[in-house]
C-alpha cells in the first residue's frame, strides 16, 4: 500500500520559493495562480496486511518522530 | 550485425570492420557496448592523441604525469598534490543542475582515486548570451550543482571564471577542477599489483543513469535530439560521495588496498579494461553480482553512469577487514570479480559469457587519426577609429558587461572556507589554500582566452597559459605546473581542428618556457549545436606554490597614499582584442588585427621581479592586468573605502590588455628602492598614481566612486535576474 | 585545570576536523573526536556540533542527526550544566533535538550564502562574555537554511530570558546585508534557558588563525576559558 | 480552489534521499516502511469559476513551462 505524505510549512511562515514560483507564473503569463506554497510530498510503503487503525498510528508516530517538524510543519496523509 | 546498430554505437564502418577482422567471429551487443565507450572520443582520445604526445609532461618535480586519474607533482618533504580538470559540458546543458553536480563529483573521485584528500575545487563555466530564459535557467542550475555537491562534500571552492558568450547559447561549457593533498609514499594506482586479487565493487548501487552518456558527450548533437537523450540523467548524491570518499581514504591509509580506479564515463566497462591494461592482466567480472538499483541488462549494467562507485582491487585475506570500513562508512560493497593472467576482459552473466575480448584489441587497436586541418589566413592590418570614444561610455560598458563586473554572486554560493585552510578566496587574481598543518600553501587558476584564440590559435594560447601564470605570480605563488581541458566544437571541420592543433602547439611553447608541464588533462569536442561552433576554449588550470604562507601578497589596496606602478608592456590599441571587442569597435570576428607575438622570455623576466619584490616585502599588493586593462585590475583591487587616481597620456591606455601587466602598490618609503630594482633587472615600468580614499580620479577628472563600485559589486545580479 | 572539550562526527558532518582544530589550538586541552554511533561521551567540559551536512542534510538540515545514538549523551551533557556548541549544522541539530527553541528554514534569498557575515553579541553569556558590548565581529557563514524562524510567543521568551546571543550587523566597510539570510530579527545565535548551550549559524572555528582572515572567532573559546 | 500538484523523480532517475530517511526510519524502529521517495508539493488557488477542462489544461501548461523539470520529473494533480 502506497502512502502520501503531504508536508507543508505552516501558514504564518513565509515561503519564499512559493513566491519566486508565483511570481515566474504570472510573468509567464498564469495570471490566474495565486497563494502559491511549495512543500514535500513523501512517499511510502506500508504491507497490506496492517489494519487501518494501527497503519494511521504508524504513520503519525512516524511523521511526530522524524518525518514532521511541528515547529514549522503540519501534515495531511492520503491514501 | 546491421549497420545502422554499429553507427547508433558511435563507430564507423571501418573501425567495425578493424573489430570484426581482429575477432574474426562476430560481436555480442555487449561487446559492441564496450567498443562504443571505449573508442569513443572521451575514452580513447582517437582526434587529439597525436597532438597530446608533443605536449611536455615531465620535469623534476613531476610524480605522475597524464595516463592515471589525475597528475601528481612533488612539493617537497613528503608532501604531493593530485590535480585534473574535467568537463562536463553536454549533460550540463541537458539537466544543469545535477550536470554540473555529478561533473564536480567525478573530478573529486578522480581524486581521491589516488589516495589524496582534495583540498579545493576550481570551475570554469561558460555560457550565451544573459538575454534568453535559457542561459538564466543554465547559470542559475550549473552555479547551484556546483555549488551543491561541493559546499555538502566540504571542499572549498577557490577560484574560477565565469564568461558570456554568443557562441556558448546551446553548448554551455562546465570544467570542474579539484586538487588534492597525498602522502608521496602513499600514492595509489589503477595498476593491479597480484594475480588472483579480487576485484570490488564500492558505492552507490547501479542504476539506469546516463547510459550512453559517453557516447552522447561525442555527438554533435542537435535540437531536435535533446529530448532523447533526456532519461539518462545521472543524478549526484554528495553524501554518498562524502561517505565514499572517508571510505575509500581509511582503506587505502590502512593498507587495504592495492589499487583503485573509479567508476566515471563508460562505468564498469572503462574502469574494469583500464585496469588490465596497466597491469597487463586480465579480468573477470561476473555482473550477476553487481549491486543494482533496479533490474537491468548485462548491457546496462556495463554501460551504466551511475555516480559515485570504486572498483578496487584487494588481497583475498583483506576482504573481511575491507567490509568491516565499509559497513561503518554504511557504503555497499561486494566482491564482484578477480585479476586473472588472460590478458583478457571477461563478463559473465547468468552462467554465460557475455564478453570476451583481448585487452589489447580494446587498448591498442584504438583509432587514431590523424585529421586533416587548416592554418588560419594571415589578417590584414588595419587602424581603428578611436576618436569618437569617450572614456565615461567606455567605463560604462564595462559596467553593464557581465564579463567585467564582480562575480560574488556565482562564487558567493560556494563555500569557499570550509576545511579551515582557505587563505584566498574567489575574487582574487588565484585561490590559495594550505596544505593541513604545514606552512606550505597552493595556488590555482583557470584561464581561457577564446577570442585570442579565435584570432591566433598558437599566440592566443600563449598568452592564456600565461594569463594563469600571471594570475599565480601576482599573489607570490610560484608556478608548477598544468592541467588543462580542451573544449572545441566539431574536429571534422579541417578550420576547428587548425584551433585544436594550433592551440596544443602554444601549449607547448609556453609550458616549456614556463617549466610549468602539463600533468593532466581532457578532451571535449563537438562543442556545436546548430551548425554554431563555439569559440575554441582550452581552458589552462595553472597550480603552483609558496613554501612560506606569510609571503602571499594581496590583491586589494591596503594604504592610502601608496605608489601604484605598472609593469610591463601594453599592447597596441590596435591589437587589444577584448577592447576592440567590448567597446564595440570591432563587430566582426574577421576585423581583429593579428594577436602581437608574445614574448615569454619578457614574461619571465618581470614575473621574476614581481616574484623578487615580493619576497622583499616591497609589493603591498598586486594583481595582473587582463581583459578590461589596467581600469578592470584597478577596479578589482579596491577594498573597503579606497579607490585611485591615475594619470595617462591617452586614457583609452587604461583599458588596453598587456603581456606581462601587472599593478602593483608600493609604500612612498619604498619607491626609490623599487625603482632602483625595476631599471637594474631592465624591466620597464609606470608610476601612474596613488591610492585615495573613497574616490577615482583619471587626469583629475572625479569618478562618483560609490556608483562605480555600487554597479561593479551588485550589476551582476541585476543583470541575471 | 585544563579544558576538556569533544567533537561529534556524523555521516556527512565537514568541519569536525575544523572544529577539532579549532579546540586544540585554543584551549590547549584534551579534545576527543566522538563517532555518531557511540553510546558514551567523556567527561568533557565543551561539546561541540559540527557544522557541515549530516546524512546529506536530506528530509531537514539536522533532523536525521538529531536521532543519533550519541543524542542521548549529548543532552545529559548539557542537563549537567556544562557547554554544548552548534555551529551551522550543529545549530540546526540543537533546534531539531529541541535543546534550543525554533527552527531554520533556507535563506531568503533561496540560495547558499558562503561569504563573511558580521555580527554583535545581544544579550551576556558564557559564550560571549569577552566579546564588547557593540563589538563587530567578522565570521564567516556558509548555509542554505540559516533563516532563524520561531513563533512570537517564543520570541517573546528568548527576548525576556536573554536568550538571544548574536545577531547579524552591518560591517563597516562591506556591501553585506544588515540581515543576510532573513532571520528573525536577525538572529544568528541563540542559547537555552541555562545559557549552556549555544547554537549559531556562522562558523569561529574558520576566523580563529593567524592566517584566517578574522580571528574573532577565538573570542568564544577565549570567554568559555577564562 | 485548492489545487495541489505532487512531483516526483520519475521511477528510474536516483532519489538519494529516500533511502537515506528509510535507513534512520528503520533504525528509529519503523521497520515496516519501505521504497520511500521524497517529491515535491505544490499548492496553488485557482479561481472558482473556470471550468474544469480550462483548469486541466491550464496546470497543465504551468507544469510543462515551469513546475516541473520533465528531464527528471513527473506529476500528479489533486483536488
Ligand atoms: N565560476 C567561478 N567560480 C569561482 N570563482 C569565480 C568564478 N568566476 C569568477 N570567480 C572569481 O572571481 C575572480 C574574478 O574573475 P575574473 O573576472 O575572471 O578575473 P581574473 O582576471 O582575476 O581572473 C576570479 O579570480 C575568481 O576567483
Ligand atoms: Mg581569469
Amino acid at each position: 500500500m502506497r502512502i502520501k505524505i503531504l508536508v507543508r510549512l505552516k501558514g504564518q511562515i513565509l515561503e519564499p520559493q512559493g513566491k519566486v514560483i508565483e511570481h515566474s507564473l504570472n510573468s509567464l503569463g498564469f495570471t490566474e495562480f495565486s497563494n502559491i506554497r511549495q512543500g514535500k510530498l513523501i512517499e511510502l510503503d506500508l504491507p497490506d496486511n496492517i489494519s487501518k487503525e494501527e497503519k494511521a498510528q504508524k504513520i503519525d508516530s512516524a511523521c511526530k518522530k522524524l518525518l514532521v517538524n511541528d515547529i514549522i510543519e503540519e501534515y495531511e496523509v492520503l491514501g | 550485425m546491421n549497420e545502422e546498430l554499429i553507427l547508433q554505437h558511435g563507430l564507423t564502418l571501418d573501425e567495425f570492420q578493424v573489430i570484426r577482422k581482429y575477432l574474426n567471429r562476430d560481436l555480442s551487443i555487449e561487446e559492441l557496448g564496450i567498443f562504443s565507450a571505449m573508442w569513443n572520443e572521451h575514452c580513447c582520445y582517437k582526434t587529439s592523441k597525436k597532438w597530446l604526445k608533443k605536449l611536455p609532461t615531465n620535469n623534476e618535480i613531476v610524480i605522475q604525469g597524464p595516463g592515471e586519474n589525475a597528475g601528481v607533482i612533488d612539493l617537497q618533504d613528503n608532501d604531493g598534490i593530485a590535480f585534473k580538470i574535467e568537463s562536463h559540458n553536454h549533460p550540463s546543458y541537458i539537466e544543469p543542475f545535477n550536470g554540473s553536480a555529478t561533473g564536480v563529483g567525478g573530478i573529486l573521485r578522480d581524486i581521491f582515486t589516488m589516495g589524496a584528500r582534495p583540498i579545493a575545487t576550481l570551475d570554469s563555466i561558460r555560457f550565451g548570451l544573459i538575454e534568453t530564459e535559457k542561459t538564466k535557467y543554465l547559470l542559475n542550475g550549473v552555479v547551484h550543482g556546483i555549488g551543491h555537491y561541493g559546499n555538502c562534500i566540504g571542499i572549498p571552492n577557490i577560484g574560477g571564471e565565469c564568461e558570456f558568450e554568443s557562441t556558448y547559447d546551446f553548448n554551455n561549457l562546465v570544467n570542474a577542477m579539484a586538487v588534492g593533498h597525498v602522502q608521496k609514499d602513499k600514492i595509489f594506482y589503477s595498476k593491479p599489483k597480484s594475480i588472483g586479487g579480487l576485484i570490488v565493487y564500492i558505492g552507490s548501487k547501479t542504476g539506469k543513469d546516463g547510459i550512453h552518456g559517453a557516447s552522447m558527450a561525442s555527438d554533435v548533437f542537435s535540437e531536435e535530439d535533446e529530448d532523447e537523450k533526456r532519461p539518462s540523467v545521472q543524478v549526484g548524491d554528495p553524501f554518498m560521495e562524502k561517505l565514499l570518499m572517508e571510505g575509500c581514504l581509511e582503506l587505502m591509509s590502512s593498507g587495504l588496498i592495492e589499487s583503485m580506479q573509479d567508476m566515471g564515463a563508460a562505468g564498469i566497462t572503462s574502469s574494469s579494461v583500464e585496469m588490465a591494461s596497466k597491469g597487463n592482466v586480465g579480468v573477470y567480472i561476473n555482473l550477476d553480482k553487481v549491486p543494482l538499483r533496479q533490474p537491468l541488462s548485462a548491457y546496462e549494467i556495463l554501460l551504466s553512469e551511475s555516480q559515485e562507485r570504486m572498483l578496487a582491487v584487494i588481497d583475498k585475506k583483506n576482504n573481511h577487514k575491507v567490509r568491516e570500513i565499509l559497513q561503518k562508512w554504511q557504503i555497499d560493497y561486494e566482491v564482484i570479480g578477480e585479476i586473472t593472467d588472460t590478458k583478457r576482459v571477461v563478463f559473465e552473466s547468468n552462467n554465460k559469457k557475455v564478453v570476451d575480448l583481448p585487452v589489447e584489441i580494446i587498448v591498442n587497436d584504438a583509432p587514431e587519426y590523424d585529421r586533416e586541418f587548416y592554418i588560419p589566413r594571415k589578417r590584414k592590418n588595419k587602424d581603428f577609429d578611436f576618436s569618437k570614444i569617450k572614456l565615461e561610455d567606455m567605463i560604462i560598458n564595462l559596467l553593464t558587461n557581465l564579463n567585467y563586473l564582480d562575480k560574488s554572486w556565482v562564487f558567493d554560493q560556494y563555500d569557499s572556507t570550509v576545511m579551515g585552510d582557505t587563505i584566498r578566496e574567489p575574487g582574487q587574481s588565484s585561490g590559495i589554500v594550505k596544505i593541513h598543518g604545514t606552512q606550505k600553501v597552493i595556488g590555482a587558476s583557470t584561464d581561457c582566452n577564446p577570442l585570442y584564440i579565435r584570432i591566433n590559435p598558437y599566440e592566443g594560447m600563449k598568452y592564456t597559459v600565461a594569463e594563469s601564470y600571471r594570475n599565480l605570480i601576482a599573489c607570490n605563488i610560484n608556478p608548477l605546473a598544468i592541467t588543462n581541458n580542451l573544449n572545441f566544437a566539431s574536429p571534422l571541420d579541417p578550420n576547428i581542428m587548425g584551433e585544436l592543433v594550433l592551440s596544443i602547439h602554444g601549449l607547448k611553447t609556453a609550458a616549456i618556457k614556463f617549466n610549468t608541464p602539463i600533468v593532466s588533462g581532457n578532451v571535449s569536442l563537438y562543442n556545436q549545436t546548430n551548425e554554431i561552433p563555439i569559440k575554441p576554449t582550452p581552458v589552462v588550470g595553472m597550480v603552483g606554490s609558496n613554501m612560506n604562507l606569510n609571503k602571499i601578497n594581496t590583491n586589494k589596496f591596503c594604504e592610502i597614499g601608496n605608489k601604484i606602478l605598472i609593469l610591463g608592456k601594453q599592447l597596441s590599441k590596435n591589437c587589444s582584442p577584448y577592447l576592440l571587442q567590448d567597446q564595440k569597435i570591432a563587430l566582426n570576428i574577421c576585423e581583429f588585427n593579428d594577436l602581437e607575438i608574445l614574448d615569454l622570455d619578457f614574461e619571465k623576466k618581470i614575473a621574476n621581479c614581481v616574484l623578487e619584490l615580493s619576497d622583499l616585502k616591497c609589493i603591498m599588493s598586486c594583481n595582473d592586468i587582463s581583459r578590461g586593462g589596467i581600469f578592470s585590475s584597478l577596479l578589482k583591487m579596491q577594498y573597503r573605502d579606497l579607490g585611485f587616481k591615475v594619470k595617462i597620456s591617452d586614457p583609452i591606455d587604461l583599458f588596453c590588455e598587456y603581456s606581462a601587466g601587472y599593478v602593483i602598490e608600493i609604500r612612498s618609503k619604498d619607491l626609490e628602492e623599487v625603482t632602483s630594482f625595476l631599471t637594474k633587472k631592465g624591466a620597464e615600468y609606470v608610476e601612474i598614481g596613488e591610492i585615495i580614499k573613497e574616490g577615482i580620479e583619471i587626469n583629475s577628472k572625479k569618478f562618483d566612486y560609490f556608483d562605480i563600485m555600487n554597479k561593479y559589486r551588485n550589476n551582476f545580479e541585476k543583470i541575471i535576474s | 585545570m585544563s579544558f576538556k572539550s569533544a567533537v561529534i562526527t556524523f555521516p556527512g558532518s565537514n568541519c569536525d576536523r575544523d572544529a577539532l582544530c579549532y579546540l586544540k589550538d585554543l584551549t590547549k586541552g584534551e579534545v576527543h573526536n566522538i563517532w555518531h554511533e557511540e553510546t558514551s561521551l567523556p567527561k568533557v567540559d565543551l561539546v561541540i556540533l559540527p557544522g557541515g551536512f549530516s546524512f546529506g542534510d536530506y528530509l531537514r538540515s539536522g533532523a536525521m542527526a538529531s536521532k543519533s545514538k550519541i543524542i542521548d549523551e549529548v543532552v545529559k551533557h548539557a542537563n549537567d550544566n556544562r557547554y554544548l556548541l552548534g555551529i551551522c549544522n550543529g545549530f540546526q541539530i540543537l533546534t531539531e533535538i529541541g535543546l534550543l527553541e525554533g527552527a531554520l528554514i533556507r535563506n531568503k534569498k533561496l540560495k547558499f550564502l558562503g561569504k563573511n557575515c558580521f555580527i554583535k553579541k545581544k544579550f551576556k553569556n558564557n559564550f560571549n562574555l569577552s566579546i564588547k558590548d557593540n563589538q563587530i565581529l567578522q565570521i564567516p557563514v556558509a548555509h542554505n537554511e540559516g533563516n532563524f524562524y520561531c513563533d512570537s510567543e517564543t520570541l517573546n521568551l528568548l527576548k525576556n530570558n536573554e536568550q538571544i546571543a548574536f545577531e547579524y550587523c552591518k560591517g563597516e566597510f562591506s556591501n553585506t546585508e544588515e540581515n543576510i539570510n532573513g532571520s528573525l530579527e536577525a538572529i544568528a545565535g541563540i542559547t537555552n534557558k541555562k545559557k549552556n548551550v549555544l547554537g549559531m549559524m556562522p562558523h569561529p572555528e574558520r576566523a580563529y588563525s593567524d592566517f584566517h582572515q578574522s580571528q574573532d572567532g577565538r573570542l568564544i573559546i577565549e570567554s568559555l576559558i577564562s
